[in-house]
């Protein structure tokens, strides 16, 4: 199994990938597009990102999988896939009617339409979220201590200006 | 030599502990210099540079010297007995100079304009006293420079923030700017990878049936 | 060949008497159709993809071996030197050359790299930027695929150039092109969003997502003369330097190269590339530079159109090539001009200049839209220098500002006494 | 500091580096820093920490070569040292050799060092701002235009000495041979051309926005630094201290010629970018001046005899203002035809010795662009 945590990263990337594929076959193009921009472009970097500037090492390999883990694995996966076999069966018109050969595809104009007029009190709260979000991220982010010695000099050295000998002389020369 | 006369007076008048020594040039350059005991010659350059009338507050250039032992002969006159009788002769007696390695700073003023002062220091002797006090905390400048003088010389710095060889390598042994060193044969010479590579490379043209 | 026309193939075989101009224009559509007609049934819907995929291939790969050599040419004229001038007729043939050397040369893989996305980087990079090249219009009717969000498609496969340099830069295992890949995906996020910013306007003022409808919104002429190229407007101008700055950060170029940065890190995320995989980074780097180029003239220089009624004649996709080479020259002359941005240089004239700048050119977009209605004498030029005074002023102050406020600018020297 | 623990098997199993630090080794093989050259950098993020130069890849220790030939016999050497400044590194060992053995110099040939040296000059610092620039990413465009003059300096340097780069023109007492019939008149077209290109060089690079944003306040040496570590030549007038070797020493005769020495007040690269456009300047007028009054007469003092050369014991520093900073030899003589001691003052290694803290704080990619500031070549770094 894939024991590196970019692999995964890599891998998940990939799935959001095929996740918009089927979004295209299915007729809502935008959807998929979307999906591809901000998954694929954005959220998978950014993931790759936070593993590779996380701090904690223990994260970027996983242990081997154990037996158990195989058949829990296994298992849910399975379950995802007869829950979503007997959603697909069961839908009326599978293979076509939802393609887009035809079929009440949402049109992007109308998509837009409705967020900007029926839904937009709920784009808004939702767009005002993520801004909250996005800030407490950044706020989360910033370093708590002092900035350490990468702001600048060398602790045992001046800094530009200063007499180079005094610091170095204890204050005794200069 | 009047005017490093001069200077010697206001150091030792400033400094009274240390005592400096001029040292005549004999050449035509007229650069002379002041020898300074190893013990004081930070104080001394620390004095040099912020005295000011002096204000020598720029160290240009640092370098080694390497003095051999040297053989001095000197001519005795001794009475020996020759034939029952005594008699004067001269003779020669072998006089073993030891020798030592001398850093030698030149000193400018950026604020005057004045300078070369020529500045002095010898060590014990080239073997085990070979300790000077480095000057890299009152001359940054001299820090690379006392690297290298160490490096090719042997001069150990006392004080040096960060003394290492700087043109040869780690690990290499001996100072190669000293007037008794040996070349070596072949300096590229040393254990490299080479023969590893060599051995993998013939096992693996054994295993394709080549020699 | 008479005057009235020649015998052409048109539709699917079918002959007629057509003019040259029309063959021209019409030719490889017909082309196509011709040879679609021979085929199967079933393989008709595979042939008729096909078909354009390979030729836009086959066309932008031709460009590229043209491009490297007037890159070459132009940078060696550019430096006071001829440039490559030894294969072929002027040198033109040095790409032939460049590719033979290219693909004979050893493929080194560091012993410590990641093999698999070693590998695949250069894929996961071209194939992309490739896709991207289809939904460009690149002719009347001479497009590969036109869907309905054909410009958000082209950003949309854009966006794998991200992975792929972080797949390139970290699978190497080498620190010059983790930096490089650092660099990179720092970059290419940033300036996505001024990139995507600029092209919105256009977006807004076409009122359409397809390329191929962007197109057709810019065709006519004010006074017969003026084409009606959004770049002819103020917002359009504005969206063209905007969408030219970004995009030449976008992919990579200079004075953006920073991933590449050959003079800091040696090749950022391609320094561990050699031989065919760096051929393919390379060609990869070159389709993006085309498709951003023919992006930017879809959108704001009228795509296919001619500059002049009298020039409709001449083939609708010789103009957008033209125009492409334009566009290829531009960023060759940019390159031969000026040095490298910084890191935080780069990501503070993204988000600090670039962006507001965008968010501003909508709102001038809105506000031409709005006094489209003055009708009083003169309203047309009033309007249009309106508009620019309100993204000009404030692109020349804020940017004033921005340098200021760094404590940049020239210097005079005084002289020792 | 940020040092986890953990060894170094885990950090490469982890998948790149440490992501708070980063070490990176510039050089040997590095594009940028001018010939094998190191640098151990260690980085957060882009930021740089730590910075230790590492030197000593060209080294072939000159000094001992030196020792064990004759005075004339080093000469060539010396063009080897700064291989783009031949013609002053010859200056100053003669200089040296001069004051050593009292020599005088014929005033034809005084007049011809300092037209070579201010010409060595003008094309040093011409392709030093070209390949800062090229550090800076510049895509090679102003150092073609710099080498476009450059090749008629050595043009000119090629009809004096016989020689483009290694010109080994200088003799103790003069100059080895007097300047071709209409050589003055082509060194006085090119002087003449000459500030054509700086107006061209001043007018595209000095108010680019680019160089102004990636030079200005980066790698600034402060003045007392500037000093106290034994900067010179542009590096050290660029922190702010008037201080040339031409006006402090009067050395030649260049007291007869009238020329400013431009100072910056910042310390950091673009100021020191900008004062050798400067410099270039007024060796322009030096030069005007000097193939304007050369006089006629010998180009060497025909009593020195070069063969057998033994100048008495004795010992002198002759040091003169080369293009990247006080080049100077340090020189003492037993009596015997080859030096006992023999001592290169190397401008290039000397103005590194502040690069550390010019280069802290700042980003990798300045760097490249300080150490291209500073100047250097490193067959006379590592000598």
């Amino acid at each position: 199994m894939l024991r590196r945590l970019v692999h995964c990263a890599l891998c998940w990337t990939l799935s959001m990938a095929g996740v918009a594929g089927l979004y295209i076959l299915a007729g809502a193009e935008f959807l998929g597009l979307a999906q591809l921009i901000v998954y694929v472009g954005a959220v998978a970097i950014l993931i790759v990102f936070a593993i590779l500037l996380t701090q904690r090492r223990e994260l970027l390999s996983i242990e081997r999988l154990t037996a158990g883990s195989w058949v829990t694995g296994v298992a849910v996966a399975g379950l995802v896939a007869g829950c979503l076999w007997i959603g697909l069966a069961y839908t009326r018109g599978l293979g076509g009617a939802g393609g887009a050969s035809g079929g009440p595809a949402l049109e992007t104009r109308e998509l837009g339409e409705l967020l900007m007029g029926r839904y937009v009190v709920a784009f808004e709260v939702a767009g005002l979220v993520l801004t909250v979000a996005l800030i407490g991220a950044v706020i989360l982010a910033l370093p708590f201590e002092q900035p350490r010695e990468a702001s600048g000099r060398r602790a045992d050295r001046p800094a530009a200006g200063e007499g180079w000998d005094a610091r170095r002389q204890g204050g005794q020369g200069a | 030599m009047e005017r490093l006369a001069s200077i010697q007076a206001r150091i030792e008048a400033a400094l009274p502990e240390a005592k400096l020594a001029l040292a005549a040039n004999p050449g035509a350059s007229g650069q002379h210099s002041l020898v300074v005991e190893a013990a004081h010659l930070e104080a001394v350059a620390r004095r040099l540079r912020d005295d000011p009338e002096l204000q020598f507050d720029y160290l240009s250039n640092v370098t080694g010297v390497d003095w051999l032992d040297r053989v001095e002969t000197d001519k005795v006159r001794v009475k020996r007995e020759y034939q029952g009788e005594e008699i004067e002769v001269e003779e020669s007696v072998e006089r073993r100079v030891p020798g030592y390695l001398e850093v030698v700073y030149h000193l400018y003023s950026v604020a005057r304009g004045t300078g070369p002062l020529v500045l002095r220091v010898r060590t014990g002797n080239r073997t085990d006293r070979v300790d000077v006090p480095s000057l890299a905390n009152v001359f940054r400048g001299a820090e690379l420079q006392e690297r290298e003088v160490y490096d090719l010389f042997g001069v150990v710095f006392t004080g040096h923030p960060d003394l290492r060889r700087l043109l040869m390598w780690e690990g290499f042994s001996g100072h190669p700017m000293r007037k008794d060193y040996v070349e070596p044969d072949d300096y590229e010479y040393e254990p490299t990878p080479h023969g590893e590579v060599a051995a993998k490379a013939s096992r693996r043209y054994a295993k394709r049936g080549q020699p | 060949m008479n005057m009235e026309g020649i015998l052409a193939l048109t539709g699917w075989g079918g002959l007629r008497w057509v003019g040259p101009v029309e063959l021209f224009e019409r030719g490889p559509v017909w082309l196509r159709d011709w040879a679609v007609g021979w085929l199967p049934e079933g393989a008709k819907v595979w042939a008729e993809g096909l078909i354009p995929a390979v030729a836009v291939l086959a066309v932008f790969g031709l460009l590229f071996g043209l491009a490297t050599v007037a890159e070459r040419k132009l940078l060696g004229r550019i430096q006071n030197r001829p440039g490559p001038n030894r294969v072929g007729p002027y040198g033109w043939l040095q790409f032939a050359a460049d590719g033979v050397k290219m693909l004979t040369k050893e493929d080194v893989v560091p012993r410590s790299a990641d093999r698999v996305l070693h590998f695949l980087a250069p894929i996961v990079m071209l194939a992309p930027v490739a896709l991207s090249l289809a939904v460009i219009p690149y002719g009347r009717d001479l497009v590969a695929a036109d869907p309905r969000c054909g410009l958000l498609f082209f950003f949309a496969v854009g966006s794998a150039a991200e992975v792929a340099a972080f797949m390139a830069g970290w699978s190497s295992r080498n620190k010059y092109s983790l930096l490089g890949a650092m660099r990179a995906i720092a970059q290419m996020i940033s300036y996505e969003l001024p990139l995507v910013l600029s092209a919105l306007t256009v977006v807004m003022m076409a009122g359409s997502l397809s390329l191929v409808e962007i197109v057709e919104a810019q065709s006519g002429y004010w006074w017969g003369v003026i084409p009606r190229w959004h770049v002819m407007t103020p917002w359009g101008l504005a969206g063209l330097l905007l969408f030219m700055a970004a995009a030449a950060a976008a992919s990579n170029r200079a004075p953006f190269d920073l991933p590449e940065g050959e003079s800091e890190i040696i090749g950022g995320f391609m320094t561990e590339y050699s031989g065919f995989k760096y051929a393919i980074f390379f060609m990869g780097e070159y389709f993006g530079m085309f498709a951003v180029s023919g992006l930017a003239v879809t959108l704001f220089l009228g795509g296919w159109q001619a500059p002049l009624a009298v020039l409709e004649a001449a083939p609708s996709y010789g103009w957008f090539f033209l125009k492409l080479g334009v566009m290829i020259a531009w960023f060759i002359w940019v390159r031969g001009t000026l040095p490298r941005l910084r890191v935080d240089h780069l990501l503070n004239f993204g988000w600090k200049y670039l962006l507001p700048l965008g968010a501003l050119n909508l709102l001038v977009a809105m506000v031409w839209r709005g006094l489209g209605g003055w009708a009083f004498p003169g309203a047309g030029a009033v309007r249009w220098l309106a508009c620019l005074a309100m993204i000009g002023l404030p692109a020349i102050l804020w940017g004033r500002l921005l340098m200021r406020s760094r404590g940049w600018g020239p210097r005079v020297y005084r002289y020792a006494s | 500091m940020i040092d986890r623990g953990g060894s170094r098997r885990d950090e490469c199993e982890a998948g790149g580096e440490d992501a708070g630090r980063l070490e990176v080794s510039m050089g040997p093989q590095h594009p940028s820093t001018h010939g094998v050259f190191r640098m151990d950098v260690v980085l957060e993020g882009e930021t740089v920490v730590r910075l230790k130069p590492v030197f000593g890849y060209l080294h072939r220790n000159h000094e001992k070569i030196a020792e064990q030939t004759t005075y004339l016999g080093s000469m060539p050497y010396t063009d080897r040292l700064d291989y783009f400044c031949s013609l002053t590194s010859n200056w100053a060992y003669a200089l040296a050799v001069e004051k050593l053995a009292g020599l005088a110099v014929p005033e034809r040939a005084e007049y011809l060092r300092v037209i070579t040296a201010e010409l060595t000059r003008l094309q040093n610092h011409a392709c030093q701002m070209g390949f800062m620039l090229q550090d800076l990413g510049a895509m090679g465009t102003p150092m073609m235009y710099a080498f476009r003059e450059r090749e008629k300096i050595l043009d000119l340097f090629e009809s004096l000495t016989g020689s483009r780069m290694m010109c080994n023109y200088m003799r103790f007492g003069g100059c080895r041979a007097d300047a071709p019939a209409g050589w003055i008149e082509a060194a006085r077209g090119v002087v003449g051309d000459f500030p054509r290109f700086l107006d061209e060089y001043e007018a595209l690079l000095a108010t680019n926005e680019i160089v102004m944003a990636r030079t200005q306040g980066v790698g600034v040496l402060p003045r007392d630094l500037a000093i106290n570590a034994s900067a010179s030549g542009p590096v050290l007038r660029a922190s702010g201290v008037g201080y040339d070797i031409r006006k402090t020493d009067r050395y030649g005769v260049y007291d007869r010629f009238d020329f400013r020495v431009p100072v910056g007040d910042h310390g950091d690269c673009y100021d020191r970018f900008m004062l050798r456009l400067l410099e270039m300047r007024e060796s322009v007028k030096i030069l005007e001046a000097a193939l304007e009054q050369i006089p006629a007469g010998p180009v060497i003092d025909g009593k020195v005899k070069l063969r057998n050369f033994k100048p008495r014991a004795g010992e002198a520093y002759g040091r003169i203002e080369g293009p990247k900073g006080e080049i100077g030899f340090y020189l003492i003589s037993d009596g015997s035809a080859s030096p006992y001691r023999y001592r290169v003052r190397p401008p290039s290694l000397i103005n590194l010795t502040a690069l550390e803290e010019m280069c802290l704080g700042q980003k990798v990619a300045d760097v490249v662009v300080i150490l291209g500031s500073i100047d250097i070549v490193l067959g006379e770094v590592d000598r």
